[in-house]
């Protein structure tokens, strides 16, 4: 519902029927390179879209410029396709002046961590209740792939023919560091995982951010394989879950202990062989140990899928001391303008 | 020093102004004594402009030259329109403020001075190498050394107060209160609203404000029992005649505020006023603030892309987003600003013109953003552009841009600058009953409902906000198909929506006033043309070679993309065109550009500081 | 279809230019194939340009339409300065080539199609209701239909090659290079050189080399065996008649980047290119940084602000400063800009211009940036705006801008656009002992040193660097006084730093080359004016009516800002001046304000496509 | 020494007299508000140079805009007053152009948290070898006294009169997340402290990111009063040292014991009252202990002053493949010509 005018002719929305995937299918054919990780994340969007339950016309998705950043044209809600890198900031604004508005911001790892991350990082700040999905392929898709901040040190592309010399961004703990109070990493493919994460991060009341490990085919193709594949998957990765011991493995024979001394994270087996007291157990309030979950990555570690953090606050939307559905009218102007020290020529 | 009586030297009673200048170091509370005297001269009846002229640095060492704080207003009747070219009464409370403020004070001028001030210390802080007061260099002028440290001390401390708790360092503070009292006195001005004002700011320490109080009633006294010169035609200043109306003081920046919440109580949509500070736009963020509450929201952003991208963002939720910045945040904004047009949703822009390039001088004045505003954008994005013409006129351009940019779909810059922001003057209260609904139409069929389909009288699109049923659409900056606004690469439909966005501008034109001389002749021998900020002081000057019988126009722009109806024909009843700004000839070229035929003249200054009377009337004696 | 031979309808052998345009599925190889034909042309000594057209799409679905690619070269002699108006031999790989291509294929042109491609899938997804095959609407042009998928097949698995491993799906990759064997034999062109590419490319794997090769020479051997009737005259087709020396294929970005990499040869300094992905100023990125590790550094940074200050910083720090970028990039830009144009650094600025406004068509031409690098900045701000006027062009304008850049200290902003980055003509090396330093002169002398002390005849202020003893100075964005450049907000320091930032131009002015018709008459009915990429198509169409004995002359501007000298009386002499340029008309305006008595019209088209010839020549001949 | 043009005809620098403070000293009059906290800095900042010895003209001081961006004009070094927010993009030029250059960056909590948040964030990623500075006075000084990104909810000023609803940046948070791996925290008046501080920051190569609470009398004096007097300093903040266990207070009787469980701090009694071992140790390498330090703050738990985190890494300037004073010259340019396909016309 549109809180500002609430004078509005369109017919109501029909709240009895359960929505589908398809309420939220745009007429507009997708885009993207055949094998395109973003296809697969679009599907677990639509779903979530459909089990969350908001009316399409009530939801907007806002995104920059990218691949990934086509993703409104392809949802039959309301869309804003902006600029490279102000999402954030454009979202901050439509859901300041609609805060009924479930309002979702879909971008890059160019456009969320080069030119935007300052509009990412104070979206997190002020815990705007946004949704942030970040597909993270590493590396520019839409630009023909140059690396990314997101890239592996040494990755060749068009612009580092010698190898890129930058260390890489870890996007969680970049999220950590600014103030995120919802942290969680999925991957495109995982369809018995990504819908979940998604629907956690609908539910938090703030900012969340989900970084979503995703193929390009075309530009820097298989970079997260390991992760993802059903063969490798299971050992390559490890799936979080508040309060469970950090159990990974396709047998679930291996676990993380966390050393504090040092603040590193080892694998030790479980069962058999290693003790079950040395298996940390997940808690998703506990910063410090979302900064050793949110950094762990192969050979020698799983990667850290789920909600790597989650401690809910206060959302600047809801902090705003105004009614948002509040507006100026012609009784309040004519009292603000006799409020200052006049005089009266007669 | 000269010894004839000051006010000798003053125009004729009835029709004379008068300018006073009170200048110290910023620590002096000079800007308090300015909006003092400035609500007394409007309280008596006086027409006056006023311009506050503050130092860059925010609090530089005490006495020294670059911490000195001046604030300079004309009072008289209802022609006053500029803050005067030349001082008559200068108040400098410290060497420094003498040795920068002393140029503008005119000969035979009154010069008000604290003598306890121009000690050794002091002087050498201002780097005077002798003391002004002994080495003939005021011969030009009337002083007034007062001991007035030493006489405020005495008065505030009186009566009690030192044994209340009023300490010297206290006493010493209200120096300037001492020297208001006497200017009051010279001006038979009443001094009850700021005895009343002292009272409530020191509400809670009611010694203070009687040891202010005090220092007051002293200054005024002073004038009363000691043998100074009477400056009798100073009170014959003349009163204005204003029209009947409840009147307020308003500034430049007063004017964007007020005229912002009027926009959103005349449209029914709320305010979002999106901003990062910079000087001197940040005042308009400091007013809307003290709103939040009352209906305006605002945002301070984390820099002025976010800004402009989050107002843009409340305008697609179906807020009234404005963005407002000065020059180098404009800079910033220009991508942000080609997606508004792009996506052609309505948008306030308000950039306080500062002096540039780069950083520049940020609190001087300068109307060289003009360019910036009409072209600096990637592709074409022809977008409107005001100019706030004064304080008052603030609040008409900003109500206009608001009733353009909801109107016809479209983002509008309104130009104001760093003299207009701050200086003040008497505005007679809108009636708000009288004032139009800003019509916003959401009564949009979802049958058939493209986002890009247009009135075909406005050319605007159909504003659809989310939240509403059936009308689901996608924006975006890629170039979009006319009518159904689907992604486009269509060679003739870019060129169709190119044209389309050129033609808004010509019904936007067909909307606005056409142009009108607004003081002088409609036909003679020049033709002065102006925007934004220098309105009063070309107002004033062709006045007055009206009054000496010259053929002499004014025609002032308010929009300057699209420009209005009928300049062409105005233009070509004179025989010469003058065109003046303070920047090397933005719309001159413009202008030029637009009409061929006519030999425009520039008239161009780029100092940091606002025309004078005498500037512009010396150019424009040239062509008479 | 026609059945008349196609050679017939080309023109008079000797002065005979062809057009081929291949088209096909992204990821059909077409660019390749593009550049093979260019490369091979380029070996038999003729003058060509090339038009390359990317879908938008990184890879859209296979056989859909906004998934064509195509690429268009036209061959001939010297005056070949295009890439041809119309079409006279049309490569169409599949159905949605056909579909998207065939309206540039004149009538009675050549269109050669693989039938293998039209089956339903095919016309389905191209959208095609009815085969074009059979439905008559090729009427107008002789189909050359051919079987190539099979073909190529048959050709690529024989001799063993299937055993050797070559795979149904490599043969099939190989069709395009069947395509271009034929295309090879109706231009009696040697295939030698793809043949050899062929074998450098799949190097690791020589069956797969062989079966392309086999594909390329089945091609060939088609023309040569079936009944095709021979298109003699296209044998015929003019070689160019080049001046001796060595020559190569040049995009505008090689020039650019050949140009950048020159630059710092020439002046000793290190080049920092310092830029933001974007298309289609990326391939500069990426041209720079294959030569890192040769004295070229090259700096992707977080975004274009980065990537603007950054080269500021290099530049600060004694580099040769330069960042590129796109229309978007460039707004972002702007804040930067006026930083370096008041610390009065060298510094270089690529805008190669793209379709906008906004995210606009991010691969298609325009030239509507030319406002925005004109005046796109907050304050005054004037700098020297150059455009490249073709590939070969792009090398020389980029030159010329580090030589203005560090003789007189200041930003220069160079503008490309999407069609000459992209469009490759044959280019003559320059002999590099021939080619002049940049001086830069280091001598300075710390006794009385200040940064802003000038030299009287550029007015450059001296480049003292960090690292050099007792010369360590501090440079801002705060207005500086002129010498010493310490902060000042002195009025008259700020109207002379204006002025003298106006007057440097002046002497840029006076340092480049006066302006000079380039094509046709001196003097006569109609000049015709242009700037950037659209010199081609200008020259071609002027030299074409100078042909048929109309007196007209076509003047292209290099720089914008400051415009040339001579100016004046150039346009005096001609009855009509007509500006062409890709926008609504930004040179248009430029030049009415700077020449009110010249009656200008604009020549005007923003559809993201270059102009033809024949649009060019319509306009022209209106003035006839 | 200039590596780009060796034949400078200027006259040698003279490295055998030891360098004192004056020489960095520029003719310039300081112009800050009487009182201001970054006169402390200044004087720290110049008495640092001066031991750490390089000659000033191969010093460069790059700032943004603010009252703490003016420090290039009172240094008698290089200098470049750039424009807000983007000074470490800046500096990141100047350092690639000339790698042998001492090149600091100074700039307030506006400058490198606010606008210019994603340069920083990238120059610390980048670990390009850049000294960082920034005098945090939680306001906007120069503009008036707006709130910043560093000032604490509740904030009231001019353009939050009803009390700013952000939640503030961590600015050592804000660091670690983006990559840093210098990370220090100092204050203006700690003369004893804070040219340590920007010793060990100078000595790191790679980025060091030094924040120096600073008091700005004007706009939000007293902010770190406590953290700062003489009386309540020692009780309110803890001094780290690597190695040493994290002990504080005036007697030295209070420690900080680290729950790992949870990742919080507390205070622990030290000697009579609680027990030694009790009391964590400070490991300037272990990036969660860095993550818990950083957040520590009053009432309850000290403000940790001193180096929060230093884990060393080859800085970008390093990484460079190519030699940083090698320039194309016309032998390579006739051969970087002729490298392509080209034919020849005789
Ligand atoms: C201001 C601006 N700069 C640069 C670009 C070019 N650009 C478009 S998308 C993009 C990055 C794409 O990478 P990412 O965000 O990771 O998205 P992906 O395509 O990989 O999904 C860039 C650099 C632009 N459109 N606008
Ligand atoms: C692009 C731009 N936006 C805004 C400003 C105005 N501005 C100057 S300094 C500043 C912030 C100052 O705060 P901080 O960086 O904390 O420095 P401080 O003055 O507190 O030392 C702002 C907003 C500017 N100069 N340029
Ligand atoms: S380029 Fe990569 S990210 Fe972009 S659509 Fe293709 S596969 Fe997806
Ligand atoms: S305003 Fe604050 S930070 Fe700025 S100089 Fe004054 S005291 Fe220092
Ligand atoms: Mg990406
Ligand atoms: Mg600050």
């Amino acid at each position: 519902m549109n809180v500002m005018n609430p004078d509005i002719s369109a017919p109501e929305a029909d709240t009895t029927t359960p929505l589908t995937a398809r309420d939220f299918t745009s007429d507009q054919e997708v885009r993207w390179c055949p094998g395109c990780g973003d296809y697969a994340i679009l599907k677990a969007v639509r779903a979530t879209l459909a089990e969350v339950g908001r009316r399409p016309e009530d939801v907007v998705f806002v995104s920059g410029i990218g691949c990934a950043a086509r993703f409104p044209y392809y949802l039959a809600s309301y869309g804003f396709h902006t600029i490279h890198g102000r999402a954030p900031a454009v979202a901050t604004g439509v859901k300041m002046a609609n805060p009924d508005l479930d309002v979702w911001v879909v971008g890059g790892d160019g456009d969320f961590l080069s030119i935007g991350g300052n509009h990412l990082m104070h979206a997190l700040r002020r815990n705007v209740d946004l949704n942030l999905l970040m597909p993270n392929n590493a590396v520019y898709g839409l630009t023909k792939g140059q690396y990314s901040p997101a890239s592996a040190t040494g990755m060749r592309s068009p612009s580092s023919p010698g190898g890129s010399v930058e260390a890489p961004v870890n996007a969680a703990m970049l999220a950590l560091g600014a103030g995120a109070r919802f942290v969680a990493r999925s991957a495109d493919t995982l369809q018995d995982h990504l819908p979940g994460v998604l629907k956690a991060a609908h539910a938090n009341r703030g900012t969340s951010f989900v970084e979503i490990l995703q193929n390009c085919v075309v530009f820097n193709d298989g970079a997260f394989d390991a992760v993802k594949d059903k063969a490798t998957g299971a050992e390559r990765t490890i799936r979080l879950e508040h309060g469970k011991p950090l159990v990974f493995g396709a047998e679930g024979d291996k676990g993380i202990h966390v050393d504090w001394a040092t603040g590193t994270a080892r694998v030790v087996p479980v069962g058999q062989g290693g003790a079950v007291y040395d298996v940390t157990v997940h808690d998703q309030t506990n910063l410090a140990l979302a900064t050793i979950l949110a950094r762990m990555e192969g050979p020698d570690l799983p990667v850290a899928l789920g909600v790597i953090y989650h401690a809910p606050g206060a959302s600047f939307t809801d902090l705003r001391e105004d009614d948002p559905t509040r507006t100026m009218d012609r009784a309040g102007l004519s009292r603000l303008l006799s409020a200052g020290k006049t005089w009266t020529v007669s | 020093m000269l010894d004839q009586p000051f006010a000798s030297d003053l125009p004729a009673a009835g029709t004379a102004a008068a300018v006073v200048r009170f200048a110290g170091d910023s620590g002096d509370g000079i800007q308090t004594l300015g909006s003092e005297f400035t609500k007394s001269s409007a309280l008596t009846g006086h027409g006056f402009m006023t311009f506050p002229d503050f130092p860059a640095e925010i609090r530089a060492p005490a006495g020294t030259t670059f911490g000195v704080s001046a604030f300079q207003i004309q009072i008289g009747g209802d022609a006053v329109k500029t803050h005067g070219d030349t001082v008559d009464v200068l108040v400098a409370l410290n060497p420094a403020a003498l040795k920068t403020n002393l140029p503008s004070l005119r000969p035979g001028g009154l010069l008000l001075i604290d003598t306890d001030a121009f000690n050794k210390r002091g002087l050498e802080k201002a780097g005077y190498e002798t003391n002004p007061l002994e080495d003939g260099s005021l011969d030009d002028v009337r002083v007034e050394a007062v001991e007035i440290s030493r006489l405020t001390r005495e008065a505030a401390l009186a009566d009690g107060r030192a044994e209340a708790g009023v300490t010297k360092k206290d006493a010493d503070k209200a120096r300037n209160f001492w020297a208001l009292g006497l200017v009051y006195w010279m001006f038979e001005q009443d001094r009850s609203a700021t005895a009343t004002w002292l009272g409530t700011k020191f509400g809670k320490r009611p010694e203070i404000a009687a040891a202010n109080v005090a220092a007051l009633d002293a200054g005024h006294t002073y004038g009363d029992v000691t043998d100074m010169a009477p400056p009798t035609r100073l009170r014959a200043l003349a009163a204005a005649q204003p029209k009947p109306g409840t009147y307020e003081t308003l500034t430049g920046i007063d004017g964007i505020v007020l005229g912002l919440t009027a926009a959103s109580a005349l449209s029914g949509l709320r305010l979002h006023y999106c901003s990062y500070p910079i000087t001197p736009a940040s005042a308009i963020l400091h007013g809307l603030a003290k709103l939040e509450g009352e209906g305006v929201a605002t945002f301070q952003a984390e820099d002025e892309i976010a800004a402009a991208t989050a107002a843009i963002g409340a305008s697609f939720a179906g807020g009234l987003g404005v963005t407002g910045t000065s020059g180098p945040g404009m800079a910033l904004k220009a991508e942000a600003l080609g997606l508004a047009a792009a996506a052609e949703l309505p948008l306030i822009v308000v950039d306080v013109q500062r002096a540039g390039p780069s950083t520049g001088m940020p609190t001087k004045v300068e109307q060289a953003d003009l360019n910036m505003a009409l072209k600096g954008r990637h592709g074409e994005a022809p977008l409107p552009v005001f100019a706030a013409a004064g304080p008052g006129d603030s609040f008409d351009t900003v109500l206009q841009a608001a009733r353009v940019a909801t109107k016809f779909m479209t983002p509008v810059i309104v130009l104001s600058d760093a003299y207009t922001a701050n200086a003040a003057e008497p505005w007679r209260l809108p009636d708000v009953d009288a004032m139009a609904d800003i019509a916003i139409n959401r009564d949009i069929d979802p049958e058939g409902f493209h986002p890009f389909r247009r009135d075909e009288d406005s050319l605007a699109r159909a504003w659809a906000v989310p939240g509403m049923t059936g009308l689901a659409h996608r924006l975006g900056g890629i170039e979009r198909a006319a009518g159904s606004g689907h992604i486009s690469y269509d060679p003739d439909n870019h060129q169709e929506m190119t044209d389309l966005r050129a033609a808004k501008l010509d019904r936007i034109r067909d909307f606005l006033p056409a142009a009108k001389i607004e003081t002088g002749d409609d036909a003679g021998r020049v033709l002065v043309v102006g925007w934004g900020s220098t309105r009063g002081v070309l107002k004033t000057t062709v006045e007055e070679l009206n009054a000496e019988g010259h053929a002499v126009g004014h025609l002032h722009l308010r929009s300057l993309s699209p420009l209005p109806r009928g300049l062409e024909e105005a233009f070509g009843l004179f025989d010469h065109v003058v065109v003046a700004e303070l920047n090397s000839g933005q719309l001159l070229d413009e202008l030029r550009a637009r009409f061929p035929h006519i030999p425009f003249r520039g008239l161009n200054k780029v100092t940091g500081q606002p025309f004078t009377v005498a500037e512009i009337d010396a150019a424009l004696r040239e062509h008479l």
